[in-house]
Order: structure tokens, then sequence, then C-alpha cells
């Protein structure tokens, strides 16, 4: 009885502060300068987090380790930006320079939002059927193998008339164009961000917390123990890895909508292993972690850390500050998290409100016993 | 151990907050001009070159009168890794430095994507070197100083097609690069429409086994190597033509136009021809005050590539710098929306050529390139004929 | 003879990037053996290899630069395994993989931090770099020198692994790690000889391969590494004769492909040519099939 | 007939040149009791994953209540290497090779020889998750919980599971941080989970001692009476066997040597040589 109290007490706390958050950033960004880069980190910290959710769905909690994420996130971006683009830049010039768009249709954002989670799905399903017979490190190698294809095919010449071959994709809405519902009043982009990313994120928290998240942690421990309980691997990987890719799909969109332009050439390896340092970072097995290390990681690389780069700061004459220098001192804090933090900020923990009201009491408690003055309690 | 470590590890991080709330200071006495270059990437290369015309315009004139107040030019210089994805990021750091106008990018495609987040702040940007005409294209608050795409194909082709008398060209460009692709496209439109045949590859991002191309061009006989690829690629790419002995001439864009080249085809048997914004020896005192800057310090050397050959994009740097004071000395203010409306009617008479914008995209008024071809013996550029289209 | 002469370009760079992705491969495929990790670093000490050369070569004649950029690579291979991966031999495989990648992302921006992002030039080897004909199609000598070095090496390596106490421990840690300790192989020392010699064919392919492409870039180690890696899977992990081959296959289907006109699926194509032969034979070309004990 | 549980005619595994299972045949009724031993190495556990599809035998058949559920023949190269007997009389078997998980959703649950619990979950996951496969619920509903009452059921099922297995009160534990005795129960409660009418239970007995092993007598007649099972266990403990098994089969080198009922498998010389004689041993 007092569990279920509890549990209801943790509910409305979530509620609560999650509002405040809500509250908290409309209120910022009615009141500070739009393009401060605070904003700018924000929204691609909350777009990284949602990728980085979406990976830990696959290798977190069901044990695949796939590397195809940004394959999935050029397919959600294209997806979004060539339904998303007015028809009348379609046929015009300005975009389609060397080729004639053979996609006559143009969509809301919503509704090309989600679709380019569906086609990043439908692509997943498909790379899955042969993929996801394999195990570990080939599954890992074959999916970013697909990635690689995925890339250079939507570069292809022959594709042009879709993807407008290896050439930028733009003026599609992007978030300045998102408007209010039945209004004509800009929705605050950053407020925007939180809010898609805030809804994806928790339905995949819904899903892990159900039975069918209970059978992919299941695989993840112990295959064949789940199979002899009657769960069909393949389906629930398949699963998994569909809803996965829907998820990196819509990021890949909103990718797309924060930074105004789309390019192939983006979408590399490299892309996949920084959505798997952020997994890392934030704790293998963690949702919560997952969101604080994109954060972490998007400000660290490209705010916190650029006077590293500016040689007019460097103090006693030496020449270490350049540029460059920013990448070097980054990647060592990575190694030092990966090898002395290898769980990660949160190892396979949650944010639970027990352990902060735990974390006070001890706090208390220690306050308490030093005032006594007795330290051993 | 371990909290000692985590202990740093949180330090770093508040000393990185401190240093950057502490960065974006802004002076009563000062206007920032943001550069917006990579350092790092496909682009590195060109970028620092580019950047280095800006560094030594700003030691030449390190303050500006601007409405009858002397103010000290603050440059700000962020990296945008020659990438779309951070350069909305690197643009925001701009922003938030407080700059009146932003220079760069080198590389069309990282302009596009930095181009929006400018707009949103109100910030104009002048492109340097970005050639291809999607930068300007359909905005107000992009600009650019140099030639674009469709002008540098067309005066390619007609070298290619008139002077050196081929009718087969064979067209490489890397996959994914906007800016090789695009001005590809424009050659082989013009070199067809001059009644030529051309042979059209891609190589994929990271390749430097450049055989089968160069072997490709050998079968198909083509008289004519035309491959406007960054730095990185073409020194492969002449290198694999001296060996395979092919003797196709090379030609090239304003990328080629780079001390880098000069190395690579330094005692080979090899033609290399391309256009340019600057062709060195212009303008002489400006030559050697550079030079002299350049070789002072071992980072601007190493950032030049080695030498003091001056590129045509470190010209143009130097031009854009001082077509910005020109643009704020205008507006008779720092304000970006003013600076912005003072461009549309700025003209300089830079090293380059005199500078004056177009009415419709804010796009440079050239109807000129240089043409430069590399001398293999002696290591430098040997002025051909400037060709004059339209 | 026309063919020959218009399809041997092809065939001759494919067999050199063969022989270069080769000596790459071998040292995945031991490491994989052994750790059963994926050395994502492999590819990048590869590049560091290119780095050293340039850098060494700019102040020393070039016979004491080549020895010290292989005792300098082998340091770093060595150096790597001691610090990065060492530390985490209870840990998951995938902690291993990932510090794996760290190591990568560490080492790439090094590079780009000490070349400042520029390209180097890699320095002209004598003889190495001189062009020769053969049957009308002009190469640079490496290309012709690659394929024999290779095999030597490889012979090498197999008499060393067959016939050598180091390489009997390393077989025997592969076959069964647990067991190899408990038998009272010293399995440290094992991995960190893995780790030398792979390194040392590395540091031996970058020297072929930047004389044949002379450029280094601190990513140029990024694709050859993901392609050594497909290759090595491809013969069957473990398998060094595999490695071997599946490098030379991967190496002259890239380059016909080029030559067919598809550049643009090169690379794609050779992760395409992974996923068929992993759909077709999971275990590679000479792997062997491990049974998951329940 | 209809009696027939499950049946194994002719099974054959073979790795490679082991032949571990070697042409098999058995059968188990409803309600028995049925153990199958053997000394260590003969192919026992082998048997149990040809029948639950975690390996595809070689040749033969296994039929559960009549039904085929697995059936292979070897084909093509490896008819060279076959080594076993009857190979033809199932050359023209259709091969069916279902995965382990449409077995078990058709009654057959089974626990392992080396415990294998979900580690990172808790006593009560560990259940709960067991019963995903008899859920009447799409992922659909399931994320979005638009079925609370077959949730609620689950819950309500698993706890008096628990309950039954006297594990109620670890409820919240780590599934791994439990004694292990303790661990063997709670696999026979998540394979109850799966609502099974077959349960194959490998070597359930294994590390414990007389007095637990007596009680897990008792506990595996008073399921099985509960839940109306079918027995098939692999066992070591001898006590057990023969005081609680109807029926045993003897295999050594995969070969089956002596069926009976305990007493005659007592009597049994062959037995005696192969296997007791080393039981005694220990």
């Amino acid at each position: 009885m007092d569990l279920r109290k509890d549990k209801k007490k943790d509910m409305l706390c979530t509620a609560v502060a999650l509002a405040a958050m809500f509250i908290v950033l409309l209120v910022m960004e009615l009141t500070m300068k739009s393009t401060s880069i605070l904003f700018t980190v924000m929204k691609k910290g909350v777009i990284y987090a949602l990728v980085a959710v979406s990976m830990n769905l696959l290798n977190g909690f069901t044990g695949l380790f796939s590397l195809g994420q940004a394959g999935f996130m050029l397919i959600g971006a294209y997806t979004y930006s060539i339904l998303s683009m007015p028809v009348s830049v379609k046929m015009g010039e300005s975009v389609y320079k060397y080729y004639d768009c053979a996609i006559g249709i143009e969509l809301g954002i919503f509704p090309s939002l989600i679709l380019a989670g569906v086609i990043a799905a439908v692509f997943a399903a498909l790379i899955g059927l042969p993929v996801l017979r394999l195990k570990s490190d080939y599954l890992a190698i074959a999916t970013l193998g697909f990635a690689e294809i995925l890339r250079a095919l939507f570069q292809w010449d022959a594709m042009g008339p879709v993807t407008n071959g290896a050439n930028v994709l733009r003026q599609y809405k992007d978030l300045t164009k998102v408007k209010i519902p039945f209004t004509n009043i800009q929705f605050p982009p950053t407020l925007f961000c939180f809010l898609v990313s805030g809804i994806c994120i928790a339905i995949i928290v819904l899903l892990i917390n159900s039975s069918y998240g209970r059978a992919f942690k299941a695989i993840r421990d112990d295959e064949i123990a789940a199979e002899a309980m009657g769960i069909n691997l393949f389906k629930h990987k398949e699963m998994s890895f569909v809803i996965s890719s829907f998820f990196a799909g819509i990021s890949g969109a909103m990718l797309a909508m924060f930074q105004y332009t789309v390019q192939a050439a983006q979408f590399k390896t490299a892309m996949t292993y920084e959505i798997l340092l952020i997994v890392v970072i934030g704790g293998i097995g963690s949702v919560t972690g997952s969101c604080i290390a994109s954060f972490l990681f998007i400000a660290c690389n490209e705010w916190w850390l650029r006077f590293l780069d500016e040689s007019s700061n460097n103090i006693l004459g030496l020449n270490i500050l350049r540029s460059g220098f920013r990448k070097v001192v980054f990647s060592i804090i990575i190694m030092i998290i990966v090898l002395f933090f290898s769980k990660g900020i949160m190892g396979d923990r949650e944010f639970s409100w027990a352990r902060i009201r735990a974390f006070f009491a001890r706090f208390k408690k220690k306050a308490a016993a030093s005032e006594g003055g007795e330290p051993n309690v | 151990m371990k909290k000692a470590l985590a202990l740093v590890l949180a330090l770093t991080m508040i000393f990185a907050l401190a240093a950057c709330g502490g960065s974006s200071k802004s002076d009563a006495n000062t206007v920032t001009i943001g550069v917006f270059e990579p350092a790092s990437g496909d682009n590195g290369a060109g970028g620092k070159q580019e950047t280095l015309g800006v560094q030594y315009a700003n030691s030449v004139q390190p303050t500006v009168e601007i409405g009858g107040k002397t103010y000290n030019v603050v440059v700000k210089y962020v990296d945008n890794e020659s990438s779309n994805d951070k350069a909305p990021s690197a643009a925001a750091e701009l922003v938030n430095a407080g700059c009146s106008i932003v220079l760069g990018s080198y590389g069309s495609g990282v302009s596009i994507a930095g181009g929006p987040t400018f707009e949103a702040a109100g910030i104009p940007a002048v492109g340097i070197t970005c050639t291809n005409p999607q930068v300007t294209e359909g905005n107000t608050y992009y600009f650019r100083i140099c030639f674009l795409d469709p002008f540098q194909g067309t005066v390619l082709a007609n070298y290619a097609y008139n002077e050196l008398g081929v009718t087969k060209a064979y067209c490489l460009n890397k996959l994914g690069d906007d800016y090789s692709g695009g001005l590809v496209k424009y050659f082989i439109d013009a070199f067809e429409g001059l009644g030529g045949e051309c042979v059209h590859e891609e190589f994929p991002d990271g390749n430097s086994d450049f055989t089968s191309y160069v072997a490709n061009a050998k079968a198909a006989d083509c008289g004519v190597f035309f491959s406007p690829v960054s730095t990185e690629a073409a020194q492969l790419i002449i290198d694999q033509v001296v060996a395979q002995g092919a003797s196709f001439p090379l030609l090239a864009g304003d990328t080629w136009d780079s001390n880098v080249i000069l190395q690579a085809a330094k005692g080979k048997d090899v033609q290399v021809t391309v256009t340019t914004f600057y062709p060195e020896g212009a303008d002489a005192s400006f030559d050697s005050s550079i030079k002299a800057w350049i070789n002072g310090n071992s980072t601007n050397l190493a950032n030049n590539g080695g030498d003091d050959t001056v590129a045509a994009v470190t010209a143009m740097g130097y031009d854009a710098y001082f077509f910005a004071l020109a643009a704020m000395q205008k507006a008779g203010s720092t304000e970006p929306a003013k600076v912005m409306d003072a461009l549309w009617s700025t003209e300089i008479n830079g090293v380059t050529g005199p500078i004056a914008l177009d009415q419709t995209n804010g796009d440079a008024i050239r109807n000129t390139a240089f043409v430069k071809q590399a001398d293999t013996a002696t290591g430098t550029w040997i002025a051909l004929d400037p060709v004059t289209v339209g | 003879m026309s063919f020959l002469q218009n399809s041997l370009p092809y065939i001759l760079a494919g067999i050199s990037v063969g022989g270069q992705y080769a000596l790459i491969a071998i040292g995945y495929t031991m490491v994989y053996g052994i750790l059963r990790l994926i050395n994502f670093a492999h590819g990048d000490v590869f590049m560091a290899a290119g780095m050293f050369m340039v850098f060494l070569s700019a102040s020393l004649p070039l016979g004491a630069a080549v020895p010290l950029v292989l005792v300098l690579t082998v340091l770093l291979g060595f150096m790597i395994e001691r610090v990065a991966y060492k530390p985490l031999r209870s840990a998951p495989r995938m902690s291993v993989m990932i510090s794996a990648i760290g190591v990568s992302y560490l080492l790439q921006n090094c590079a780009l931090y000490f070349t400042g992002g520029l390209a180097k030039v890699y320095p002209q080897l004598p003889w190495l770099s001189d062009t020769v004909t053969i049957f009308g199609a002009v190469t640079k000598r490496v290309t012709l020198i690659t394929p024999i070095l290779t095999l030597i090496l490889v012979i090498g390596l197999s008499l060393f692994i067959k016939y050598t106490k180091v390489g009997m421990a390393m077989r025997a840690v592969s076959k069964d790690f647990e067991t190899a300790r408990l038998m009272g192989i010293k399995v440290n020392s094992v991995i960190s000889s893995t780790f030398i010699i792979g390194s040392l064919l590395a540091a031996v392919g970058s020297l072929l391969y930047f004389t044949n492409y002379a450029s280094v870039t601190p990513t140029s180690g990024g694709m050859p590494g993901l392609k050594c890696f497909v290759a090595a899977v491809f013969g069957g992990i473990g398998s060094i004769p595999g490695a071997v081959i599946g490098a030379f296959i991967i190496g002259i289907c890239e380059n016909i492909i080029k030559g067919l006109g598809w550049t643009t699926f090169s690379d794609a194509f050779t992760f395409a040519l992974l996923i068929v032969i992993l759909l077709v034979k999971p275990t590679g070309l000479f792997g062997e099939k491990a049974t998951d004990k329940v | 007939m209809s009696d027939s549980v499950l049946r194994m005619e002719d099974v054959t595994m073979q790795f490679g040149g082991v032949v571990a299972v070697n042409n098999l045949s058995l059968e188990v009724n409803r309600g028995e009791i049925v153990a199958l031993i053997g000394p260590n190495g003969a192919g026992k556990t082998t048997a149990f994953n040809c029948i639950t599809g975690v390996y595809e035998p070689t040749n033969g058949q296994v039929f559960y209540e009549d039904k085929l559920i697995v059936a292979n023949h070897p084909s093509g190269k490896m008819k060279k290497a076959y080594q076993g007997m009857n190979s033809e009389k199932y050359i023209h078997v259709k091969p069916i090779d279902p995965t382990p998980d449409q077995i078990t959703k058709l009654g057959i649950a089974r626990t392992f020889q080396n415990i294998r619990l979900w580690k990172s979950m808790t006593v009560f996951e560990n259940v709960l998750t067991a019963k995903h496969m008899r859920a009447r619920q799409n992922v659909f509903s399931a994320t979005f919980r638009l079925n609370a009452a077959e949730e609620h059921r689950m819950h309500e099922e698993t706890l008096a599971l628990l309950e039954e297995q006297n594990l109620l009160q670890f409820k919240d534990d780590l599934a791994t941080s439990l004694p292990y005795g303790l661990q063997r129960r709670l696999e026979i409660a998540r394979a109850l989970a799966t609502e099974p009418k077959l349960l194959l239970l490998d070597e359930p007995a294994a590390g414990m001692n007389p007095q637990e092993t007596e009680d897990l007598g008792q506990f595996i007649v008073q399921i099985k009476e509960k839940y109306d099972l079918t027995i098939f266990m692999i066992e070591h403990h001898m006590d057990l066997v023969m005081r609680f098994s109807d029926r045993i089969y003897v295999i050594d080198f995969g070969k089956l040597i002596a069926k009976g009922t305990p007493a005659e498998i007592q009597a049994n010389p062959k037995v005696i040589e192969a296997y007791l004689g080393v039981a005694d041993d220990e």
C-alpha cells in the first residue's frame, strides 16, 4: 500500500518536474535572444538524446549491437526534407538544379515527421530480415555496412530526381516554419524539439517498461533462455530494430529541421560512433543516462571546449592552444570515461525519486550525526 | 582514484563553462568580425589559407573608424569542421560572440548550412570563395565577393575547347561534395554546348586510390582531365597521372590554386591549369608584404602549407576583410542590420580587382577569371591570359 | 592485347591494394582471433605509421626514418593494448570495442592537431616510387613489389605461428582463452605480441600504401581500416590465409568495379560483399564453426 | 496412443564426427514422471535440446501429442558423414525445424542444467517475463497500456506462482542473488509461467543436499498434480530418480541401453556396468 502511494507521488513529482521544465523553457525562449548558442546546443542535444535513446533500445535493452543508426537518420532526414519541401521549390531551379524532381507532393510538418520515421522503419524491416540472424560483432559490422550502402544509394546519380543526387536539400520546412496550430504564430523552436523528442522518448520508456520491453531485456540477458520461454527471437529483435529505426528516422528528420540543410555526406560512420559514445557515456541500458550524456556531449563538443581552439587564449607563451586542441582534449575525456567509468554516468539505472529521497535522507542523517558529534551511526 | 578523476572532469567542465561565459563580452570600442571557416575536415587546408588572408588584413589594419569613432577590430574565428551538421552550432557561436558581420566559408555546403543561423540573428554574411549559386540565391543576408560556378565552369569549358583544342574531356568529382559536383555539371553543360564530349565519374569519400579513374580516362582517350576536387585528392590524382604516364593536361577550378598542388606537381611531367581569383604577382607590394608576414611566423607558414606562395583564397580573404570594413564605414554603424543594408552598395578596389555586388542576390559582379598554369620546373604559377565571359 | 592493356591497370592496382589490405587485415584477424575484439583503432595505427614517416623523414635520412617508423608503430600498438584494452579484460566485450572506437577517435584528433588538418605529402622512397612499364601499362614499382612482399611476410608469419613457442601459445589462446590461462600460458604477453606483430605489419603496409598514394590525412586510416576488417571477416575471422585471400579479393573487385564505371558504389560494394558472405557463410571462407553450448 | 505426450523416433544428433545422440527412441505418456539417466557426456542434454528445438537433429523425428514437431534427414554432403542407423527410413520426410519458442508455445517448457535466469531482472520480473508469450496484447496495446486488465492478470498470476514456490519474500531481489537451490526453484516457476503440459527438467537437484533433494521430489509430484503435468527429467541423484519416477530410460554414448521401471533398472546389469558403478565412485 505504501509502495503504491510512493509510486503515485513519484509520478506526480515527475509530472511537476516535466511541466516546470517546459515552462522554464518557454519563458527562456520568450525572453532570451533566440539565436543564443544555448538554444542551438539544447536543440541539437535533445535531438541527439532521441537518437541515443533509440540506439540504447537496441544496444542496451535488446542487446543487439547495431551500428546503423546514421543510416536510418539519413533516411529520416531525406524523407522529411523531400516531403515537406514546397512544390514550388521542387519544381523551381533553386534546389533541384540538375534534376527534375519526381516527387510532386508536399506534406505538412507532422505527416512528414511521421513518414520519416515510417520509411526508416520500412527500410529497417527489410534490412533486419537478413541481418538480424547474425550475432554480435557480425551484426555490428553488417549494419554499419548497410548504413554505408544506404549513403551511397542516396548519393547515386540515378536517384537524383528524388534525392537531388549528392547535392544539398534545403528550403523545406525547418524549425522556423513550425506554427502553433490554427494560428500563424511561430512555435518556439527549442520547445518544439523538446516536445517531439520528449513524446518519442516517453513512448520508448513506456515500451521498455511493458511486457515487450521485458521480453527485449530477456533476449539481452540470455537468448537461449528467452527462446525456451517462448519469446520468438527473430520477431522481437526485428520489432526492436524497426522501432529503434523509426525513432532514429524521426530524430534524423528533426536534425534536418534543425540544420536547415541535408546532405548525405554528413551521415557517416563517425556519426554513429558519436551516438554510440553518447550511449556509453550515459550508461548502456539507461534512458536518463543517454539523455544527460547527449546534452553534455554536444555542449562539450560544440560549445564549452571551443575556447581551447583559440590561440589568443594561450598563456605563458606556449603555443598549445590552436585549432584541433579542443578535439584532442575531448577525446581524452572520452577515453577517461570509457576506461575508468565504464558503466557511464548512470550505469544501467534510471533516474528515480526514491534514490533522490534516499540521498537526502542519508545527507540529513550525516548532518545530524555530525551535529550530534556521533560520526559512527 | 576514480573520485579524483571525476572531480578533475567536473572541474574541467566548470572551467570550460566559465571560459565560455567570459569570452562573450563585448566592449563599446570593439567591433567583431566573425570568420566562419573550416580548420579541419576535407576543406581544412583551404579554410586555413583563406583565414590567413583575414588575419593578415587584420594585422595591417587592426582599427576602423566608423561614424567618427575608432573601433578595435576583433576577429572571432570558429571552426565549422567542413561539416554541415557542425555548421549551425559553429554559426551560433559567432552569433553569440556578437559579430557585426561574418566572413566565409570556404566550401559552399557549410555556408548554406550555416546561413539560416545568421539570418535568424540578422547578421549579414559575406562568402569569400564559396562559388555555388545556392549560397546567395533567394536570400538577402548572404553576399559574396567571388565569381560563381556556372561562370567558372563555362570559363574552364571554353578554355579546354578553344585553347587546349580538345573535344573529349574526362570529368571527376567527389561523391557527396556539391562544390566539385556542381562545377563538373556546369563544365559538362558548357563543354557539350560547345560540341565536345564528356566522360563523367565520381569517387567516394575517403578514397585514395585514383589508379582506376586515371586508367578510365586513358582508356576513354580523353584529351583533358577535369577534376575540381579538394587539394587532398588533387595531390593523389597528380601523382597517379604521372605514375601512369598519361599525356593529358589536368584542369581544375579555384581549389587547385594552392601551393600544395605546386609541390605535388614540381619536377614531374604534368601540365596543370587552373582558374582562379587572383594570380600571384598581380599586386607586387601586397605579395611582398604578405610573404614577409607569413614567413615571420611558423604557425602561419604551416597553415599556408609550408611555403610563402600566395594562394588566391588568401588574397580573397584579405579583400573580404576590407570589404567588411568598408561596409561598416558606409553603414556608419556596427549594427548588423545597418551593415546588411549598406553591403548592397559597398564597393572597394581590392587586390583581386574591383568588387561590387549585384542587386538581385548580392553576388560579386565579376566577369574575368584568371588562368594559371603550374611551372613544374620551379614550382610556381605562371599567369596566362585572363578569360572574360559575357 | 588491347583488352589486356585496358584491364591491366585495374588488375595491377587491385593486386597491389589487395596486398596492402592484406597486411592490415592480418592485424584485425589476429586480434579478433585472440580477444574477440574488432580493433577499430587498427586503421588509425596504420594512419599513424604514415604520419610518423612524414614527420621523421622531414629531419632524418630515409635509412634511419624507415626503421624508426616501424619501431614507433609497434610501440604505439603495444601502448594502445596496455592502456586501453588491458584494463578492460574482464569487462563486457562491448566496453572494449567502445574503447577501441575511443582510441580511434583520439588518434585521429591527435593527427588533426599535429598536422593542423592539412594533408601531408608522403616522402618518395627511392626505387619503390620509380615508375615501370609492364605490357604497356605504366605503374609504380611498389605495385609490383607489394604482392611479393606480402606473400613473403605472410609465409614468414605462418611459419612463426606454426613452429615457435609464442606462435603455439597464440594458437592456444585463440582456441580457448581461459584454458590457456589455466595451463600457465602468459596470456598478457601473448596478446602483446599479437598487437606487436599486427602493428608491424600495419607499418609495412602503410609504407607500401602511402608510397603508392602519397598523401596522409587524419582520416586516411578510416576507410582502409574498415575494408580490411571486411576482408578479415570475408576470409573467416581468425584465419590468416583467409584474411589475405579476402583482402586480395576485395582489392581486385573494388578496382574492377571502378573500371566498369560503377564508381559510386565502389565502397558500398565492399559492404555488400560482406553482407552476402555473412548470410551465405556466416563464418567466412575459412572460418571455423562454433557451436553454442546450452 | 492418445496417452503419448512425447515420442522420439530414431533421433540422431551428430556434431562433426561426434555422435552425441545415437538413434534414440523413447516415449513419455500423460501424467508420468519419466527420468532420463546416464553418465556424464552420455548425450542427455543434447536429447533435450533436440526436443526443444535448440539443435536441429541430424536424423529422426519427435512427436508431441502425436503431432510431428521435429523431423530431419541429412541430405547432400552430410549423408556421407552420417553414421546413424535408420537414415533410409526418413529419407522422404519433409524436414521440420521449429524454433524453440514455437515448441514452448505448444506446451513444452524446460529448465537448464547450468541455470539460465535473466541476470539483470528481479525474481518477480523473471517469472513475469515468461508470461509474455501467453499475453493477449500486441506491441501497441502493451506500450500504451490499453489492456490494463491483462497486465493485472499477469501480475497476479506471477505473484501466485511465487507464493506457491515460497519465493514471494524474495520477489524484488535480483534473481542471481538467490541461493543456488532457490535459483533452481525459480527456474521451475519460470517454466510453469509458460503454462506447459510437458515439463522438461534438466538436473533439477544438481548441487542439492539429500534433504533438499527429497523436498524437491515432493514438490515435483505436487506441481505435477496441481497443473496436470507430464514430467520428463534428467537427473543424477539416484534417490530422487528411483523414488519418484514412474519409468526410466538409460543412455550411454548417446545410445539407449535400458528402459523400465526403477526396480527393473536397478537390476539391469548393463546399467550397473555403464552407470551405477561410476555413480558409486562419486
